[in-house]
């Protein structure tokens, strides 16, 4: 190249970017520096394209604040007293430290904290898993990030889905197989934030070019919204109200898909009306399966059997097909002599369904029931249509039923796995490289009976069945109870709760004020990481190898250059993890690498050679059709992975958790409806998280380019509101609740509505030098969102709607250093 | 106003779909190597007007300032602007006006900006 | 994108030259009865950028929202749009985007705001 | 036409748009309403253009709030309480009072007031000399706006002078005799505010488009300012510094035009020494004139007389031309045997410059002296280039000094009546249909006795030479003074002193109270019109006939349509006129019309016919080069109208009024300089009268396309300064002084400097019709400007370079009606 510069290419996923990757990057790189980034015009994800934080990683990677070097604590914890050791130091003090923790308390002692996932979490739990800890956290409460989504989608669905966008496809949009959707519904996203769950956002703009028409819903006025055929603006958390409102029309109106329904949902199966439950075969036939189950069958005119393990009817006429009725009151004789009234799964979908009209949607949404009317027919006759959800459906206590409302709405209008639709989602070539709920990778731990003790496990349904993570608010609780067992120490890896994933910050400061032994990892110094008695500089994703299989393509990760003393997260973890287990499985990390994509067929030069791979057709990870090809089930039987081979109208493994089987809206805890009383102090609904097109969550603050686009922490409010409470665009408020109170700038809008603010998240002042804390409890949102919100099933959090009061500040009641400020934008 | 005797180069963009990412600033920032805190080649402007049906509309728009130099130097290696290449809406397209033509949008105002 | 067999028609505006008098604004509330309050076809953005040579350095840029029509009415008569008329500064030209393509300012940048 | 409209043709002049005219215009007119109103694209004035205020002409005709009937005040003073008369009882009533007050104190006693000439001018002048009173009053303090700049040049230069913009010549920039300036100082000045002094403010932009480079003289970044060659932030009030500063740099360099020194100014001239004044002949020859001068005769060794009269030295020595020194010190005998040293205009001229250096002016003016220097040289040497002043250079006391400067960069450089300079402007054809100072037109005083009792004509002056109008601050004293003779009555037409033209509105409160007799003439209801007895409904210029030749071209305003019962302020005047004056000269309004453009050649019909007409070849109210052809004088000699011929470097009038003949910088009242003791409260420099382009002065705020685009009264603050006081952008905030207070909304910018800020002017609330005043007094910046600090020569007021301090309110301190606003912006 000219100028000796060397152009290679590798793909983002994590530190740098910060996000959970996936775009083809080439490096441009003088002297082992990276003196550009461009965007790989070759790669099928962004075919070119790259974002604002991507492009500014020359600003990230020679950062004068980066951590290039191990610390460790000389001063108090909080404190910001750290001096300079070498690897082999910080290692030999980390496996002192932690090996006396698993003697004197087992290894269970130890908790493995990371922020938002990304590429962080196979090697943390390599690494926990190696030392013999199954507590790996993802510190955010009620977990309700993704996992929540997948979850449930793995116990209705028992694969996850998303939009689809030609991802899978060779030649994307233009190949033939595709389908361009008529209508997408965004539900709780915001574009110009790039990058959602994994897939790349403008795909949905190059779909919008192509004619895709937007339902949007979302409380604000995105940019989406604006350019949306339908923008429902919904009062935060009654979004399951909605979805059930849309399933109320779509059934009305029978725009649903007969033949989904018919052939791959539960609704025949018969339930109970003395229990509300699922009538099983072992409840009307001695020594029959309780996980096979009851139909009407109208050609017999009596019960047919579902066998579960067959995935097919035992009929018991052997002539004539099973014809299950759908709709009816049946009597049924169980076993014991007794008669039960049964009903159908799909009859009682539907009465609850019938519960939610337009009108009655309405006075819970806010939304018009005319329009609920409309955007319900329009997706419902749209072929095909998809559905994209933002993490908001992840932050609300009663996510499943949520999620199981929306599922139904793709399943029953047939979109499941059709072209353009909503398809099944797996690791390409089914490689995984990080185990996301459901999935089971080649980082495991050794003995799963050392599982037992991760913490929630065995409190919440789904942490026993998908999710292989403690749960987060339980973990707290432990921390200052002791009970059952004490945490005495933290791995902190790229996490940084005092700032951003914690809730109640002030909480976790107490945490880290508890912990006798805690490590951090990262790549600039952050306010939580003033906690940790050592530190490691970890490195960005150009400085690494490493695979990533979320989704698709199967790809490489390419090191191109390394920083000081900066090491990957990869190799740190698998360092230790060979120090703390003597019998760990790989010797370099590239056999490790390996071993994960084997499933490919390719190791991982070869895999590095080409850059990515696609699944062929015909590969249970590839679309479309599967349930019907019989790809998805590993016995080659067409259905869906769910316990019992058909989409669940009504949840089996909600009834095994003694929680509501079928979807509802339930009033999240602090809202003017659900608490009227906290109302009348807090009348403001409190939303969080908007996104930035430049940060990544508490990250980028330090990085100039970036920081000058949004430079100051942002509270939307509407110009009626602001003028009620007499507060100015640009104007420093107060933000507070009884939790706490959090300054911001007002930004007045009309994008909002009067009775919602909704507040920036993630903000510390990496410029407040002098701050030990760098004054991160100055504009955190979080100090106003309590902790132990969750779910009945462990899941979700009510960071979307709280409540909240606006106000101007009393004299000196904001401190906010406008020059230091400055100074970090500029370079 | 005269005939140029070098072609007539332009940016169209078809701003209907700008979202307003901010990729176009960074990008030209890192390419042209411009500081943060000083004015680089393009901003993007976001304006938010009510339409007579009362729906607010939000319109995103890329403004090239007195910076821009459309990328003179890669464009000569044949290369696009670096704002045109790294646009995530894809709503930027540099060339000669009269290819430029041929990708006016149907049925939505766009704009050519045009070098002179 | 696709050939259209009608012509192309854009304005050409040779924003330097722009003072935000506002007439434009103004033109068009009066042609089409657009009240007071209501978007009206054309509004004009004031920019302030910091040249590297520390000047400040004003641009006004009339934008055409998605009221604008174009004035197709007076065009159909043969009539200029009500803003080119107008336009006390004289930068803008309405035609057909091959005429304009010789009107394009010569050392400086300007916009074809195209109907599409 | 097509739909039953006509289009007529005509010329903008004042009420409507307000300003002062000559735009051609087409009106379109559909069953006698306007329904649509078009620049006229065959006029060579504005060329199709038109402005917003002028298109916005449907609101304003129509408006619901237009004054329709006669009004007759029942109430108190400055109370909302007004009954419809007929115009027949009103004429009648005002014929009673009026007549009452000349039988019982004299026609003087009545003062005939005007706010910013326009059209208004000759009608009222019309009126009050039929009464038999001298004094018209333009209400601003100082007389400050136009008139002192018109005054000074015809105490320097002889004619009134403006930059050329082939506004004479058929095919106007296609014609070639003209040239386009190379560059163009423009000098407190903004074009978006559109038209200034008679000019189209938008040629100006022509010409930058055809290469014209401009050097900005401002304190505030305008438009112009950003794109100029050399933008000299100046500070307000140092204006004649900075012409010094540039006349030391263009004498040092001797980048001055050599022969229009020599042929053309009175630089040669001896100036005595012992008393600093002229040498006149007749302090040298018995019997010899006192308009005659003395110079040294380098050809014959000893001085020559220059005579006036025969503008042409009477050498002593028949033999060889006078060759008079232009520098050199000379000791001349003189009358009585004494001797006096003596040196030339010049030398004095030059001397005082040269205490000018740009480096002690950069200390006056804040200007870099680097600048100066550059800019200087680059006007100088740019053929041709020209400047245009705006009203700033009226705003200040020293304003004669000033414009003598200024005047004297033009004469120096040679740009002078040439194509692309500073051409003399007379009005077309020498029709005068307003007597600006200086002009004698048709509308005279008929007895010239009748003026000795014009207030402020002894007093000043340039009051009892060229300005036909009373001294304004001078009548308010004698108002409350009743020295030396009572006033008791007041016509006040299209005037509003209580929230425009009137400083320290408040003392015009007063004065409006203890009048015995008001007359208001206006189009809408407006704070000082509530003071008023009797009110009368004015037109708009669509609604009229008249004549305009202010300067080029001349021509006829034309009456489109009827408003009601409004008329036009001629035809109110004209008819009050007949009742006061038995020997009314005219008939009919169009033999006054007829009369006026009688040097035409041509009657109002004929023109009319025509639209307009410029003055043809060799006519002396067309350019160029006339001082050298002999254009300009009556006598056909080449030559200024000067007493004495000559382009003044030294003002014999001014020696004269015994008033310094030479020009200089002298401190203006209150600023941080003249008055540190009052800048240590009130530290920030306050500049008032930003002009709006959609605003003329108090007028438009009730019209809602223009008011929607500036809704609120702003002022200008810099980033810095808004931080220092702790006031945001869009915040109601009060700005006071030691006069008074005011509030505005704050506009931070960087567009001014951080010592100074401006102040919208003209506001008051249509909107507030509850209020008598329209809360005329909460948002008047004039509150903070005191009346009675003119000049020495009676002529400038400080209102761009005030001291004051800016804070945020106390609580309850700001009133404003935001939905009256909002309702009035509406339609």
């Amino acid at each position: 190249m000219s100028n000796n510069i060397e152009i290679v290419k590798t793909t983002t996923w994590s530190a740098g970017p910060g996000c959970h990757g996936g775009c083809g990057v080439e490096a441009h790189i003088k002297n082992g520096k990276l003196v550009k980034i461009e965007g790989d015009p070759d790669h099928p994800w962004n075919q070119g394209r790259l974002c604002a934080r991507a492009l500014a990683m020359t600003q990230y990677i020679d950062h004068k604040d980066r951590l290039k070097k191990p610390l460790k604590r000389v001063g108090k914890r909080g404190e910001d007293k750290f001096e300079e050791i070498s690897w082999d130091e910080a290692f030999d003090i980390i496996e002192e430290k932690m090996n006396k923790i698993r003697e004197d308390f087992g290894p269970e002692s130890m908790i493995f904290s990371m922020g938002t996932g990304r590429d962080i979490g196979p090697w943390i739990c390599m690494l926990a898993y190696a030392y013999g800890s199954p507590n790996v956290m993802f510190a955010l409460s009620g977990n309700a990030c993704y996992s929540p989504r997948i979850a449930a989608l793995d116990t209705i669905q028992g694969d996850y889905s998303v939009f689809d966008a030609a991802q899978w496809l060779p030649g994307r949009y233009d190949n033939p197989e595709y389908k361009v959707p008529e209508c997408m519904i965004i539900w709780g996203y915001n574009i110009p934030a790039t990058c959602p769950d994994n897939l790349f956002g403008h795909w949905i703009i190059d779909l919008m070019k192509k004619g895709t028409k937007i339902i949007c819903i979302d409380p604000r006025l995105s940019w989406f919204a604006s350019r949306s055929k339908y923008w429902l603006q919904i009062r935060p958390g009654t979004d399951a109200a909605l979805a059930m409102g849309f399933l109320h029309v779509i059934i009305e109106e029978k725009l649903y898909d007969h033949n989904f329904l018919k052939k791959f949902t539960d609704g025949p199966r018969l339930l109970r009306e003395d229990n509300g439950k699922l009538l099983r075969e072992s409840h009307v036939v001695k020594g029959g399966s309780v996980e096979n189950f009851v139909v009407f069958d109208k050609t017999s005119n009596t019960i047919a059997i579902w066998d579960t393990t067959l995935q097919e009817y035992k009929s018991k006429i052997k002539s004539g097909k099973t014809n299950p009725a759908f709709s009816g009151q049946f009597e049924v004789d169980v076993l014991g002599g007794k008669k039960v009234q049964c009903t159908t799964v799909w009859d009682k979908f539907c009465e609850n369904a019938k519960q939610y009209s337009p009108e009655e949607v309405e006075k819970i949404t806010f939304v018009p029931a005319d329009n609920i009317i409309k955007a319900a027919r329009f997706y419902a006759k749209s072929k095909p249509a998809s559905i994209h959800w933002g993490v908001p459906i992840d932050m609300t206590p009663e996510i499943t039923p949520l999620c199981h409302a929306i599922a139904a709405l793709w399943a029953l209008t047939g979109n499941l796995d059709v072209p353009g639709g909503n398809v099944f989602t797996r690791s390409a070539f089914n490689a995984v490289a990080y185990a996301l709920p459901g999935a089971e990778g080649v980082i495991k731990l050794k003995d799963q009976d050392q599982d037992k003790t991760r913490i929630g496990r065995d409190k919440y349904g789904p942490f026993n069945k998908f999710i292989w993570r403690c749960q987060t608010d339980t973990v707290i609780d432990q921390i200052f109870s002791g009970k059952p067992y004490p945490v005495k120490g933290l791995w902190m890896q790229t996490c940084n709760p005092l700032s951003g994933i914690g809730l109640d910050p002030k909480l976790w400061q107490k945490v880290l004020g508890k912990l006798e032994f805690i490590v951090g990892v990262d790549l600039f110094m952050t306010p939580s990481l003033r906690y940790a008695d050592i530190i490691l500089p970890a490195s960005t994703f150009l400085e690494k190898d490493g695979v990533r299989s979320w989704w698709v393509p199967l790809q490489t990760i390419n090191k191109v250059l390394k920083v000081d003393d900066c090491r990957p997260d990869a190799e740190i973890n698998f360092e230790l993890a060979k120090r703390f287990d003597p019998d760990f499985k790989w010797e370099k990390l590239h056999d490790l690498f390996d071993d994960i994509i084997e499933p490919s067929g390719m190791n991982f030069k070869e895999l590095q050679e080409k850059g990515w791979a696609l699944p062929p057709e015909g590969h249970p990870s590839r679309p479309y059709h599967r349930h019907e090809k019989g790809l998805l089930r590993s016995d080659g039987k067409p259905g869906l992975t769910t316990p019992t081979g058909k989409f669940e109208l009504y949840a089996t493994l909600r009834e095994e958790w003694n929680l509501e089987p079928l979807p509802y809206h339930k009033e999240p805890p602090f809202t003017p409806i659900s608490r009227p009383d906290l109302a009348k102090d807090y009348p403001l609904i409190l939303s969080t998280g908007r996104r930035s097109p430049v940060f990544f969550h508490t990250e980028h603050r330090n990085i100039p380019w970036l920081r000058e686009l949004d430079p100051d922490p942002v509270v939307e409010i509407n110009p009626d509101t602001a003028k009620e409470n007499n507060i100015l665009h640009g104007e420093w408020i107060i933000v507070e609740n009884w939790m706490g109170k959090a300054q911001f700038k007002a930004k007045v809008t009309e994008i909002v509505p009067p009775w919602m603010v909704m507040a920036a998240h993630g903000w510390w002042f990496p410029e407040e030098k002098d701050d030990p804390l760098f004054k991160t409890f100055k504009s955190n949102i979080n100090m106003l969102i309590p902790m132990n919100n969750q779910g009945k099933d462990g899941l979700g959090a009510p960071i979307k709607h709280l409540l909240c009061r606006i106000r101007k500040p009393l004299s000196n009641e904001i401190v906010h250093n406008e020059e230091e400020r400055i100074n970090q934008c500029q370079n | 106003m005269s005939e140029l005797e070098t072609p007539q180069y332009g940016m169209l963009i078809d701003y209907e779909y700008c979202t307003g990412c901010q990729t176009c600033v960074v990008a030209c920032k890192q390419e042209h190597k411009h500081s943060a805190g000083k004015l680089g080649g393009v901003e993007v402007q976001e304006l938010i007007h009510k339409l007579p049906n009362g729906k607010l509309y939000i319109t995103n728009m890329p403004f090239f300032t007195e910076m821009c130099v459309f990328c003179v130097k890669r464009v000569k290696e044949g290369l696009e602007p670096a704002c045109v290449k790294h646009c995530m809406a894809n709503i930027l397209t540099f060339g000669e006006i009269d290819d430029l033509k041929k990708e006016i949008p149907e049925k939505r105002k766009s704009i050519l900006w045009i070098k002179g």
